[in-house]
């Protein structure tokens, strides 16, 4: 049922009807609405579940993975310096093979201090073995969490649903949110892989001498390339069931025809099709490529994609220091060597810190990349506050 | 909850739940006390071990030695994880079952110590047992908070300044309703202990003095005589706390001098130059002493 | 596309105002979207809230730079922040004042109007929260949602005695400007 | 190779375990060591073992067969032993030694008032013979091992009755006549045939038992009093030890007058001064050193003084005068000591004019004793005085073995019956062609290899001797019985040395669960798969049965 209310909101009622049995969270902007709304739910009798209040995000991490070792369905949300300071346990999970679900309020990294949004946290630990998906709005965001406690549990992976911190977490729109019957249809109980239980007794989180580790780290690895069938299959899925489209690998918007194609992912790409929208009546073909799944990164999926394309845009939230675009370097390498000739692939980095991304903002890079290849540019960068000696 | 009488406290158990084939050095105190406690508190029960010299000797692929439900992860965070399990057991409405944390100096005192703190405070239903070997065997005896004063570690060369975190009582200032201290040479006491512990309901918390034949410098052979010593020279105390009340201390009518301890091990070897003691015997002697008032050994 | 931007204090409610007026725009069967200008301010700080309404799904998550309406909730924030900025020339501000909108000053050529909320609210309300009154307001004068709409909102978010005091200054603030309407400017 | 799990998840049913018995250099082994009282004890008697039966199980029955598997007078040596299986136990250097003997008192004598019948070792009788000469503790501890293990075997006895010393030598309140008596016919039971009142040398010759028998063994004992060359020994109411006691033990009681001398400081000695105080005279005993030197045992001596029998040291006989054929009085010299003689011994020398004259009604020459060896000329002997023989007890005579006091000159009963066992043995392997003698020992056990923790102290239980005016009125035992508790107690004094009580410390304490119970012999058994030697349960075993050594 079509529902007006804040993103965060969205998010706890539909993760409540999953039905996890084990949620622990440490409060941080700006996920707190989710952890608070979860905490009441729980309190209210609305949602059996144990809610653990520990005293950090790595406990919170540490509870989660321990319930899942022993059977439950375990959800946790965090971001920012709280899922830097989860990362130890982030990888133990994912090593581990535990279906946890993790919300992701995307969030900026001190120094310095910035609670505003953008997407450098859960790139700190795109390489611990999670599947990452990227939700445009709150709709997605409510849709994707019913669809990763399935994922998960398919594939025995971990998921966090990274949503913009602020721009959808504290942003009221209407959001279908579906019957309870409808979730327990799609969704069924957790049927856990390896547990800790007297009854069949099992070692969990064994240490691995150099004959064995490398090995189960491969497995990892095929584990998430593999997922990309499962997330695909899931997302079909959900929408046979719900009809409307949400997650999968990735989604494109007036790619066909397009000259220029826009890559990016999470909330802004709303921005950026009414900007296509306003640049098609002017006479421009421009198109839209946005990754759902940035971690397993579905290659196959965006040369497809992208394979006839020669102008091509990457904008994103997250930059690697010393070397420029996450994003950007993942879509390069999606290309065989010999195909890389002659096709322009430009950089943007954008919104760090909170900052507005303006469709101004977005027309000037399209003007820009239009004319000459980009290999880095910070947009909407104020150069007058930057100090020579810092250059 | 097991049910207990007075017959099963007492009763010494030998189930090999710690199974032979562990890495650990010749006689080494911990393996005995792991044994110990996994005899004691039974087949019902699910061990969380954090990262340390215990989880080393015992938990390699393929060959671990537990035999009972075994789960690892970190260095830090066992009491939350074993927080985690309780949650799920509570959730899923399975059990009850014994739930025991367990780690060395380091994970339950220094770098874990926010983290059982946690676990105490918000009440969980679980054993938390620390092998107190005083210092951080697993990567080579470093110092650790529980280090005793004038103890010689790779990290203080000239002996210990500090003196050792007194961890039984800030557990039990947490007002949890269940602290004991125990050694392995008193095996029949330390399982009456963990059987107690198991059948009272929130956290509880025991100590174990196991001697680490490597990182004290003693020969394998002397770690159930150095665990008599210690206690006999009130270094260390042996006794329970009943709901904040200290019970049950283990007296030691015929009190023997530290030094008789000190000798027989490596780390205190520097001590006694030329075979005559220095001050800081002198001062463990105190400690000693002030043990012995306050606890009325 | 309507955009609305809201100016006011920390503890004003002014993302309360954006949402309920999101909501009643929801709820008359139209497409909105609600967000503030996030931050750490606390009570007392300039703080802005974003609307927007539309008959297709709102896609765009940039802040609001040109409003077509502006709220104000606080007259003094006109001396300290650029309140006016953007706003579009065929706008109209609805600012929170006991003066006629022409002693205000304002150098826009858009609309001004002015409502003294706070009396209202510390009449009606018992607190100097000014928000229902300018919705109440915005839409008498502008009729882009609906009142019964807005009640509806308020009571689903305020229930009780709190919501009822709030619906009753929203209707005292829609009869103040109809009755406005009839007559002429003093 | 097995695949691996998901997540590294391991089910623990399926664990191989790592053998760490590899990283062993010293290996640990249990290994039964002998107990100082068994090696202090002449028969070798298994003292840990009966001891513990009776604390473990109370087991009267199976002590008493225990204690009798090497020896078949537990009552009589459990009244008349000197007991140095006391001297030898590890208590002395903790607390006090255990009452061994009282214990062993009190198996004996369950064993008699239940009949108790011995157990035969080998069932099938053997074709071979033998003939033991002398029903001593020597002649009838050899008949009694020898018939256990089958051979066919009769006992030659001068006397009328059969027993020897134990029966001429001891007076009654020593050891009760019907005692010894019970203890010698459980041997007869066991198909011993005996025939008294036949002095072999005289009745029968040697030769002949050697033809008729595969082995003969002398217990000839040393019961004839040595001569002692004083004027006027001819005289009445003189008499040797041994002759005053055998006149005693086969009911001639003489009448010995007011003054008793007793001139000796041997056991003999001791013995006809305490009969001589229960005829109701007044004794003295007149000997030429002192009281360190004198050979009787402690307990004999002690027992005399309390019995208020005068000790006169430095002193010896010169001449016995006599009134008419009556004995009056004793003539002596006082002595001084001078260095050691060959005995190592002071050598005494009497001072000159330092005589005086002991009023005496009798005077009895305790000063030693001789074999007899009427026709018995042939065989070879040591100073011309006892039985020589081989490590075998064999003697200069081929097939004929020889023990007991006629070998060892004058000794103790255990002594003695510790000699029967041997030379029974002996007799056995000669008969079956062994080279190999089958009584080596493990090496003993001394209490500084012990862990003194896991033993409480406890005082040794011992009962008063009943008051001297009482002893004196009868030949009845003085020292009580202990009750069956009181000896169970007792029994659990033993610390068992080097032998595993069931302690359970190497179970418990070793890091490696590398010590199992095995759950049909009950036995502890190391896996030397995971064992690493560190010498954990070496150090914890309180008695010393489990010992380190040096991995192969």
């Amino acid at each position: 049922m079509l529902k007006y209310l804040e993103g965060s909101h969205a998010v706890s009622q539909v993760v409540a009807m999953c039905r996890p049995n084990v949620i622990s969270a440490y409060p941080i902007t700006p996920q707190t609405h989710i952890v608070e709304d979860l905490a009441r739910l729980v309190g209210e009798g609305q949602l059996d579940a144990e809610f653990i209040n520990v005293e950090s995000e790595f406990s919170a991490a540490s509870v989660v993975l321990g319930a899942a070792a022993a059977g439950a369905r375990a959800y946790t949300t965090t971001t920012s310096q709280g899922l830097l300071l989860m990362n130890e346990v982030i990888y133990c999970i994912a090593g581990m093979r535990l279906p946890i679900v993790l919300t992701c309020a995307n969030r900026a990294i001190s120094a310095p201090l910035n609670i505003w949004n953008d997407q450098q946290d859960s790139m700190t630990v795109r390489d611990a073995g999670w599947i990452q998906l990227h939700a445009e709005d709150n709709q997605e965001a409510a849709d994707l969490h019913i669809q990763a406690f399935k994922i998960a549990e398919q594939t025995s992976l971990p998921i966090m649903v990274c949503m913009d911190g602020f721009i959808l977490t504290h942003a009221f729109e209407p959001v279908d949110i579906p019957e309870q019957k409808e979730v327990d249809a799609f969704l069924p109980s957790f049927k856990p892989q390896h547990i800790v239980d007297p009854r069949w007794p099992r070692a969990l989180g064994l240490y691995a001498d150099p004959r064995f580790y490398m090995e189960v780290r491969y497995i990892l690895h095929r584990a998430l390339e593999k997922s990309e069938n499962v997330i695909r299959q899931v997302s079909a899925d959900f929408a046979q069931a719900f009809g409307r489209e949400s997650g999968g690998l990735i989604k494109t918007y007036k790619l066909e025809d397009a000259d220029l194609v826009i890559v990016t992912m999470g909330s802004v790409a709303g921005t950026v099709k009414d900007l296509i929208d306003e640049l098609e009546r002017e006479g421009k073909n421009v198109g839209l490529l946005q990754i759902c799944s940035f971690r397993p990164f579905p290659k196959q999926e965006v040369y497809r994609a992208l394979k006839t394309k020669m102008n091509i845009v990457v904008l994103e939230k997250s930059v690697s220091l010393g070397r420029g675009g996450i994003l950007a370097s993942d879509i390069r390498w999606s290309f065989p060597r010999g195909e890389q000739k002659g096709r322009i692939i430009s950089s943007y980095i954008a919104g760090l810190g909170g900052r507005n991304i303006s469709t101004e903002s977005l027309r000037e890079m399209v003007a820009r990349v239009e004319k000459e290849p980009v290999e880095l540019a910070f947009l909407g960068l104020n150069q007058e506050i930057i100090a020579e000696r810092d250059l | 909850m097991m049910e207990t009488t007075a017959e099963d406290l007492n009763r010494v158990e030998k189930k090999n739940l710690f199974a032979s084939g562990h890495r650990a050095c010749g006689g080494c105190g911990q393996a005995l006390a792991a044994r110990l406690v996994a005899d004691a508190a039974g087949e019902n029960t699910i061990a969380c071990v954090a990262t340390g010299c215990l989880e080393i000797f015992s938990s390699p692929y393929p060959d671990p030695s537990w035999r009972i439900p075994f789960l690892h992860s970190l260095f830090e965070n066992v009491s939350a994880v074993a927080s985690g399990v309780e949650a799920a057991y509570k959730a899923l409405k399975k059990g009850p079952v014994n739930i025991i944390a367990q780690g060395g100096d380091g994970s339950t005192a220094d770098i874990g110590f926010q983290s059982i703190s946690g676990m105490f405070e918000r009440g969980h239903n679980v054993l938390y047992v620390c092998y107190d070997n005083e210092a951080y065997m697993n990567t080579g005896v470093q110092r650790s908070s529980f280090t005793p004063y004038g103890a010689k570690t790779t990290t203080t060369p000239m002996g210990n300044r500090t003196r050792k975190k007194n961890l039984p009582i800030l557990a039990a200032d947490h007002g949890i309703p269940y602290v004991a201290t125990a050694t392995v040479d008193d095996y029949r006491d330390l399982q009456r202990k963990v059987k107690t512990a198991l059948s009272i309901l929130g956290p509880k918390y025991l100590h174990i003095l196991a001697p680490c034949p490597l990182g004290w410098g003693h020969a394998g052979d002397l770690t159930v005589h150095i665990c008599r010593l210690a206690k006999a020279t009130g270094l260390f105390p042996v006794f329970e706390i009943v709901n904040g009340k200290v019970t049950n201390v283990l007296k030691i009518p015929n009190k023997k001098p530290v030094e008789e301890y000190l000798r027989l091990q490596g780390r205190y070897r520097h001590l006694f130059q030329k075979g005559e003691p220095s001050g800081m015997v002198a001062e463990i002697q105190e400690i000693a002493n002030q043990n012995i008032e306050r606890f009325n050994l | 596309m309507i955009e609305i931007r809201i100016h006011g204090r920390g503890g004003q409610g002014n993302v309360a105002a954006a949402e309920l007026l999101a909501n009643a725009a929801f709820k008359d069967g139209k497409f909105a979207q609600a967000f503030p200008s996030f931050g750490a301010e606390r009570i007392g700080a300039p703080v802005q809230a974003f609307v927007r309404i539309d008959d297709k799904k709102i896609r765009t998550r940039e802040e609001v730079r040109q409003p077509g309406y502006l709220i104000v909730q606080d007259q003094y924030l006109i001396d300290s922040v650029p309140v006016l900025d953007g706003l579009k020339p065929d706008g109209l501000v609805i600012i929170n004042a006991p003066q006629c909108p022409e002693d205000l000053q304002l150098k826009t050529t858009a609309t001004v109007e002015t409502i003294p909320a706070t009396e209202i609210a510390l009449e009606i309300v018992g607190r100097p929260i000014p928000n229902a009154i300018m919705i109440g307001a915005f839409c008498a004068i502008t009729g882009l949602v609906s009142l019964e709409a807005v009640q509806r909102a308020i009571r689903e978010k305020f229930p009780g005695k709190v919501g009822e005091n709030n619906v009753a200054a929203l209707e005292r603030a829609h009869e103040i400007i109809r009755k406005r309407k009839g007559e002429p400017p003093c | 190779m097995e695949k691996l799990p998901l997540g590294l998840a391991l089910d623990l049913r399926k664990v191989v375990p790592y053998k760490t018995g590899s990283w062993r250099t010293m290996k640990p082994l249990y290994i039964m060591q002998t107990p100082p009282c068994t090696h202090s004890c002449p028969i070798n008697n298994d003292i840990r073992g009966f001891l513990r039966v009776l604390a473990d199980k109370q087991d009267y029955e199976e002590a008493w067969h225990i204690l009798t598997r090497t020896n078949p007078f537990p009552a009589t040596c459990g009244r008349v032993c000197p007991h140095p299986c006391e001297d030898g136990c590890n208590r002395r250097d903790y607390d006090t030694p255990l009452a061994i003997n009282s214990s062993e008192r009190g198996v004996g004598d369950y064993g008699l008032e239940h009949s108790l019948e011995h157990r035969k070792e080998v069932l099938t009788p053997r074709k071979e013979k033998v003939a033991v000469v002398g029903s001593g503790p020597a002649g009838l501890a050899c008949a009694f091992h020898l018939a256990k293990r089958g051979f066919g075997v009769k006992v030659f006895e001068a006397a009328r009755e059969p027993g020897g010393m134990m029966r001429y030598g001891i007076p009654a309140y020593r050891l009760p006549k019907d005692i010894m008596n019970r203890e010698i016919e459980a041997i007869l039971r066991l198909g011993v045939e005996l025939e008294c009142s036949v002095k072999v040398g005289v009745n029968i010759a040697l030769d002949q038992l050697r033809q008729d028998y595969q082995a003969v063994f002398l217990g000839l004992g040393a019961q004839m009093g040595a001569a002692v060359n004083i004027p006027g020994e001819e005289a009445k109411n003189v008499f040797t030890g041994v002759g005053f006691l055998k006149d005693i033990n086969s009911g001639k009681i003489p009448e010995v007058g007011r003054n008793v001398v007793v001139v000796g400081g041997g056991n003999t000695a001791m013995d006809c001064a305490r009969v001589a105080k229960r005829l109701g005279a007044d004794v003295s005993i007149v000997y030429r050193r002192t009281r360190v030197e004198m050979p009787a045992i402690t307990a004999e001596i002690e027992e005399a003084m309390e019995e208020r029998i005068m000790f006169r040291y430095h002193t010896n006989p010169v001449k016995i005068i006599s009134d008419e054929d009556r004995v009056v009085g004793l003539l002596c010299v006082q002595m001084e000591l001078k260095e050691a003689d060959a005995s190592g011994r002071a050598r005494p020398l009497p001072i000159p004019g330092s005589e005086s004259v002991l009023p005496a009604d009798t005077v009895i020459m305790a000063t030693g004793q001789e074999v007899d060896y009427d026709g018995l000329d042939n065989i070879g002997k040591r100073d011309n005085k006892w039985i020589s023989t081989d490590e075998y007890l064999m003697t200069s005579l081929a097939r004929v073995f020889a023990g007991g006091d006629a070998v060892l000159g004058q000794e103790t009963v255990s002594a003695a019956i510790g000699q029967g066992l041997r030379a029974a043995a002996a007799i056995e392997d000669y008969l079956e062609g062994n080279v190999e003698s089958s009584l080596a020992s493990p090496p003993v056990v001394y209490f500084k290899d012990m862990n003194s923790y896991y033993y409480t102290r406890k005082k040794r239980f011992s009962k008063e001797a009943i008051p001297v005016h009482e002893r004196l009125k009868s030949f009845n035992e003085i020292y009580p019985a202990f009750a069956p508790g009181e000896i169970i107690d007792e029994a659990g004094r033993c610390l068992s040395c080097g032998l595993c009580f069931n302690c359970r410390n190497c179970l418990m304490y070793c890091p490696d669960n590398a010590v199992n119970l095995h759950p049909a012999t009950g036995k502890y058994e190391f896996d030397y798969d995971f064992c690493k030697g560190c010498g954990l349960c070496v150090k914890e075993c309180p008695c010393h049965y489990i010992q380190l050594t040096l991995e192969k």
